[in-house]
């Protein structure tokens, strides 16, 4: 087997001087949401991490994770991870198709058994295989058969981590997560509709630097980025406090910036870092843009009732159903005064 | 509607988050004075509104001293008008800014020459002598 | 379904079925016993604006009461009306209102709910050490007085350390608990000394009117 | 302070009067089983429980408000003679047979069946420690009327023959001779031409017609004679077709006190057929408390119609017949504190009658602190003077009247009720105490202005 060259002799390899270096190693601890305090743990690290091979499969999903991903890889400074990583299977992105992908995936599979990366996105159809297949191969015979050797999973996507739109109700295609077929294996879930880009080039950075998987929270997310809420670390926040809320798209709260957590924001439960990572390059992120967080990395967000709904709204019916309850309870009523005047009656005569 | 125009980021009230920076800032500087520890605050990890970031770095202002350095694309990294208080900015190769930090120290540590670099450096040197 | 969904959804739907079934039948239970003509020549007329006078003005406390009830007194204000706020003036709390009401109203900053929550919070531990330690309180006190306490005082709680997050807990299970102690209360809110929030119109109504029509004092 | 042997200062402030809680004696009347005993007070209990009373019960916070607005528990701290606490056996009746959720509270036994013990216990607290005054009717939050419960609760207490037995005793006599005090029609007669003659009045008896009925409380008819002589005069002055009614003359009430309805319908009906077969248009009611409850208020549901006519306390009588200038009085010149009759102020709306007629007699009124409506009870009401073995704790008791009235340093201290006289009379024995309690009726008597009848 080959030896797999160190990030540091790639960096070295491509005239990167010692202060590239530290301003790469810098910069990689901002993405990762590292206090600069790890700056030079992170660059002893990188200096002799070694380059992974990873797997990418495809499932139920509309390929904007993906997207969101290559928007991410190219420009900025973590593309050069991706210089260190070998993208083994990919078949979105991959030059090669049909049996000579499959070929590579198996190669892959064969050189670093046991050392490779699994990342998956879309979600896996269980009531019929045939729902979804590459190749031939339905996708949770592909999952069980990339996963065998692999080092550990990464489910990307809301989909590949908790099910998604798929699974969502009624779920025909009994769409279920990563997370549920694989679990004799590390698995995280780098969840969101899409993630945030650098956080999925972050966590692989992560698995690069440290040669394991962040810690992770109790859907399997990684804290660094998933640890607070999107209200907690929301710029908005302070007129939440002030009781200043847009009461609808248009109004003069709305202009004025104001919290749209009437409006229906799920920000106070949704754990992700689009409120200090920002989109696009860090330009902005839904809220800033005037339009209420939908929740998208929390497990089954599609079903956790309307968007525009404020998260503090009694997910109940009332009407109809509350007054047959008031009707019950003038029945026991009735009934517990009627027994109390035959009592009353029963006594008198007893006397 | 005038309402409308006039409704733009710098009308608003900011947000709240300058202000605590600058106290951070403020102590950090104390704790340079006194121990000579540095520190780095690093602007990805703090939510900021429309505007603020820009409002923080006009508050700075510039002070005597900034340089270039173009290594992985360019960096600037520029003294603000409070001495020992350090703007870094780090763009990649197609110059969009991928990091941002403000660093309180008498100098950041990436202006130094790294031993690794003039040891290189040395080497070529000595080739050219030869 | 997770914690938050089952708190917001089917617990707080059949707490509230609870709620509207027990306060009901409670209310049918009295008022549909047997009630005496009354054939005694009025002194004034009593009926319902007497009834209305008195729910008001027992609010208040007659002058020769006020020195010797004065420090519950203040403290049930404080409870009762730190409650009123943080109930219906907290706005996530109006939106959640609104959203079977169809309307809403003006909220309090969360800043003035907060001091509010923790000074009915403090009031009402006052009461419970009162009602621990004056003898008189001991003595008529049963497991409805502790029990109505406890579920009162816990949504204020759990509701308060929201905005406090404490790190072993996460928001969305603090906000669950918070809606499943608010369920709790308003499982039992029938049934206790809590129903006092609807009996006290009952009964003071009912003093009003036997009283004002005496000319007696109300 | 001066110390006299250095170890025990002397307290120049402490009480003069030591509390000893009364022995307890239960008594019981009849001889009933246990079992029997208990199912009376029962049925009793739950043949009361209207809507009134079953909010009442329903509503109580626990609050214990009612005790400081309570005479026997601010004089004694005995948590015992908390108002509501009183009730304790009734709520507990209320909540198992009556109340809305009574099936739950019977079948887990959230609340227990009432037992003797209790019952015996409880003979204290609605009997010897409630003077039915009503105070803590008006502190309370939620508006309960105690008071109102405690009558009720005496019914069951009566029924199973666990009520004092000096009450008991008085209660009998009164439906056996038609007066707590044994004063038969005889006895009235012999005592109205006795008071006829020394007073020298025209005292009319048995008219078969007329627009007046007065009546009288055996308690005046025996201790203070001289109020027939007083009521005369001044039915009289005011030119009023009057007179009493050997058959229905006797204005107090045991039956109501005891808790016995029946006895309570038997007395007042005598009223009402007595002013009824005269073609009475107004029963004139003497100095006397509860008197006005029984016939004010009670009255007409005993008929189980409204009266055929108006009753009127005498203080009511007097503030009319003044403000009509049917009578005139002298001016008097003393100073007057009042001590409003629980039943007639408070609980009956009279309050303002009586300070009306001092108006007209001119004196220089001195409001007790909080009199009134807020007015401290005498301690004897409801029955409680005809107690005995509750004395020391009724005069302890007293002790916070004596206070209030001193405080006005009043020249006279009047009433218009023969039961509170009676207390205020047998206290002020016990204390020795300054003040002696006046009638306003007789005040009003002795000040007639003769030309003006």
């Amino acid at each position: 087997m080959k030896r797999t060259p160190t990030v540091g002799e790639i960096l070295q390899a491509k005239g990167v001087s010692r202060r590239g270096f530290l301003k790469y190693c810098a910069t990689t601890a901002s993405i990762l949401a590292l206090p600069p305090t790890m700056i030079p743990r992170i660059a002893e690290a990188i200096e002799s991490a070694r380059r992974p091979s990873v797997i990418w499969l495809s499932f139920q999903e509309c390929t904007g994770c993906t997207e969101s991903l290559t928007r991410s890889a190219t420009p900025t400074v973590e593309g050069l991870i991706f210089d260190a990583i070998s993208l083994d299977y990919h078949h979105t992105l991959q030059a090669a198709a049909g049996d000579q992908a499959e070929a590579a995936r198996h190669a892959a599979m064969e050189e670093n058994n046991g050392d490779y990366l699994v990342l998956v996105d879309g979600s896996i159809p269980l009531a019929n295989p045939g729902f979804s297949t590459i190749a031939g191969i339905s996708n949770v015979d592909m999952l069980r058969e990339t996963v065998a050797g692999a080092k550990a999973v990464v489910a990307i996507g809301s989909c590949a981590a908790f099910g998604g739109i798929p699974g969502a109700d009624p779920n025909p295609t009994g769409a279920v997560a990563v997370s549920e077929l694989v679990t004799d294996k590390p698995v995280m879930n780098v969840p969101g509709c899409p993630p945030i880009p650098i956080v999925m080039t972050a966590v692989l950075a992560h698995f690069l630097t440290f040669g394991e998987l962040p810690a992770l929270d109790k859907h399997g997310r990684p804290l660094a980025f998933y640890g607070t809420t999107i209200h907690d670390r929301c710029y908005r926040r302070p007129f939440y406090e002030q009781g200043r809320f847009a009461e609808t798209f248009d109004d003069e709260g709305a202009k004025a910036g104001w919290c749209l957590y009437k409006l229906g924001c799920k920000g106070p439960i949704t754990y992700n870092a689009c409120a200090t990572t920002k989109w696009n390059s860090g330009t902005s992120f839904p809220i800033e843009a005037g339009h209420p967080c939908l929740g998208c990395s929390e497990p089954d967000f599609w079903d956790k009732g309307g968007f525009y709904e404020p998260l503090s709204t009694g997910n109940f019916d009332s009407g109809a159903k509350l007054a047959g309850a008031a009707a019950v309870g003038a029945a026991l009523g009735a009934v517990a005064a009627t027994a109390g005047r035959r009592r009353q009656a029963k006594y008198t005569k007893e006397g | 509607m005038t309402t409308t125009e006039t409704a733009t980021a710098r009308d608003y009230p900011f947000h709240g988050n300058v202000r605590p920076l600058l106290a951070e800032i403020l102590h950090a500087v104390d704790r340079l004075l006194d121990t000579g520890e540095p520190t780095t605050i690093d602007l990805a990890s703090l939510p900021f509104g429309p505007g603020e970031l820009a409002y923080l770095e006009e508050t700075l202002g510039t002070g005597e001293l900034s340089a270039n350095l173009d290594a992985l694309g360019s960096s600037r990294i520029r003294e603000t008008a409070f001495p020992g208080v350090w703007w870094l900015e780090h763009r990649n190769v197609h110059d969009e800014i991928v990091g941002r930090f403000v660093e309180i120290t008498r100098t950041p540590e990436i202006l130094s020459s790294q031993d690794a670099d003039i040891t290189a450096g040395r080497a070529r040197l000595g080739d050219q002598l030869d | 379904m997770d914690l938050l969904e089952f708190a917001r959804g089917p617990a707080l739907q059949w707490a509230a079925y609870i709620l509207v079934a027990g306060t009901i039948w409670r209310i049918f239970g009295i008022v549909l016993l047997k009630e005496k003509a009354d054939f005694s020549e009025p002194r004034a007329r009593g009926g319902l604006g007497a009834a209305l006078k008195v729910i008001y003005t027992r609010s208040f406390t007659a002058n020769p009461f006020k020195k010797a009830t004065l420090y519950p007194k203040m403290l049930a204000y404080v409870q009762h009306l730190g409650l009123f706020a943080v109930v219906l003036l907290f706005v996530p709390h109006i939106m959640f209102f609104e959203g079977f009401l169809g309307f809403s109203w003006p909220g309090l900053p969360n800043s003035v709910i907060y001091v509010l929550g923790v000074a009915a919070v403090a009031a009402s531990i006052a009461l419970l050490v009162r009602r621990l330690t004056s003898p008189v309180l001991k003595l008529i006190s049963n497991f409805d007085d502790y029990f109505s306490w406890f579920v009162t005082v816990l949504p204020l709680v759990t509701g308060l350390l929201i905005p406090v997050r404490p790190g072993f807990i996460r928001y969305e299970d603090l906000l669950a608990i918070h809606i499943l102690s608010v369920a709790v209360l308003m499982v039992w809110f029938p049934f206790g000394k809590l129903g006092h929030a609807f009996l006290v119109f009952i009964t003071r109504g009912t003093t009003g009117m036997v009283f004002e029509r005496r000319g007696a004092k109300t | 302070m001066t110390t006299v042997d250095g170890r025990h200062a002397i307290d120049r402030e402490a009480e003069r009067l030591a509390y000893k809680p009364p022995e307890i004696r239960h008594d019981t009347q009849g001889d009933m089983s246990t079992e029997d005993r208990v199912e009376k007070a029962m049925h009793h209990f739950v043949k009361n429980f209207n809507t009134q009373t079953a909010s009442y019960l329903d509503g109580c916070l626990h609050c214990g408000m009612c005790a400081d607005a309570c005479h026997f528990h601010v004089r004694t701290d005995d948590p015992r003679y908390t108002p509501i606490w009183k009730l304790e056996l009734f709520k507990q009746a209320y909540k198992r047979e009556a109340g809305p959720f009574a099936f739950f509270y019977r079948l887990f036994g959230f609340k227990k069946k009432v037992t003797i013990d209790q019952l015996e216990e409880w003979q204290h607290l609605l009997y010897d420690s409630c003077t039915v005054c009503g105070r803590c009717s008006l502190v309370c939050p939620m508006g309960i009327d105690i008071a109102g419960l405690v009558s009720m609760a005496r019914h069951g207490m009566f029924k199973a023959g666990l009520i004092p037995h000096e009450l008991h005793e008085v209660a009998k006599r009164a439906a056996e001779t038609g007066s707590p005090l044994g004063i038969t029609p005889d006895k009235f007669e012999d005592r109205i031409e006795w008071m006829a003659d020394e007073h020298e009045v025209e005292i009319p008896v048995d008219a078969e017609q007329a627009d007046v009925l007065a009546v009288m409380s055996s308690i005046e008819i025996q201790k203070y004679p001289q109020s027939i002589a007083a009521t005369a005069k001044i039915l009289n002055a005011a030119g009023e077709k009057w007179t009493f009614r050997l058959d229905g003359f006797e204005a107090t009430n045991f039956g109501m006190l005891s808790g016995n309805p029946e006895w309570q319908k038997e007395a007042t009906m005598k009223l009402i057929n007595a002013a009824i077969k005269i073609g009475a248009k107004l029963i004139v009611l003497p100095e006397c408390g509860h008197a006005y409850m029984a016939l004010r208020w009670m009255g007409a549901n005993m008929l189980g119609k409204p009266l055929p006519f108006k009753v009127l306390h005498i203080s009511e009588y007097l503030s009319e017949a003044l403000d009509q200038g049917k009578i005139k009085v002298n001016a008097v010149d003393t100073s007057v504190t009042y001590h409003d009759p629980c039943q007639v102020s408070r609980r009956g709306g009279a309050t303002e009658a009586a300070r009306n007629v001092l108006k007209h007699l001119g004196v220089d009124f001195r409001e007790m602190e909080y009199g009134g409506d807020y007015n401290w009870c005498c301690g004897g009401g409801g029955g409680v003077v005809t107690i005995t073995r509750a004395d020391p704790l009724r005069r302890r008791v007293f002790k916070l009247k004596m206070d209030q009235v001193e405080k006005t340093e009043a020249d006279e201290l009047l009433s218009s009720c023969a039961n509170c006289r009676q207390s205020f009379d047998d206290s002020q024995e016990y204390f020795n105490w300054d003040y002696k309690m006046g009638s306003l009726m007789e005040m009003v008597a002795e000040n007639l202005e003769e030309d003006g009848s």
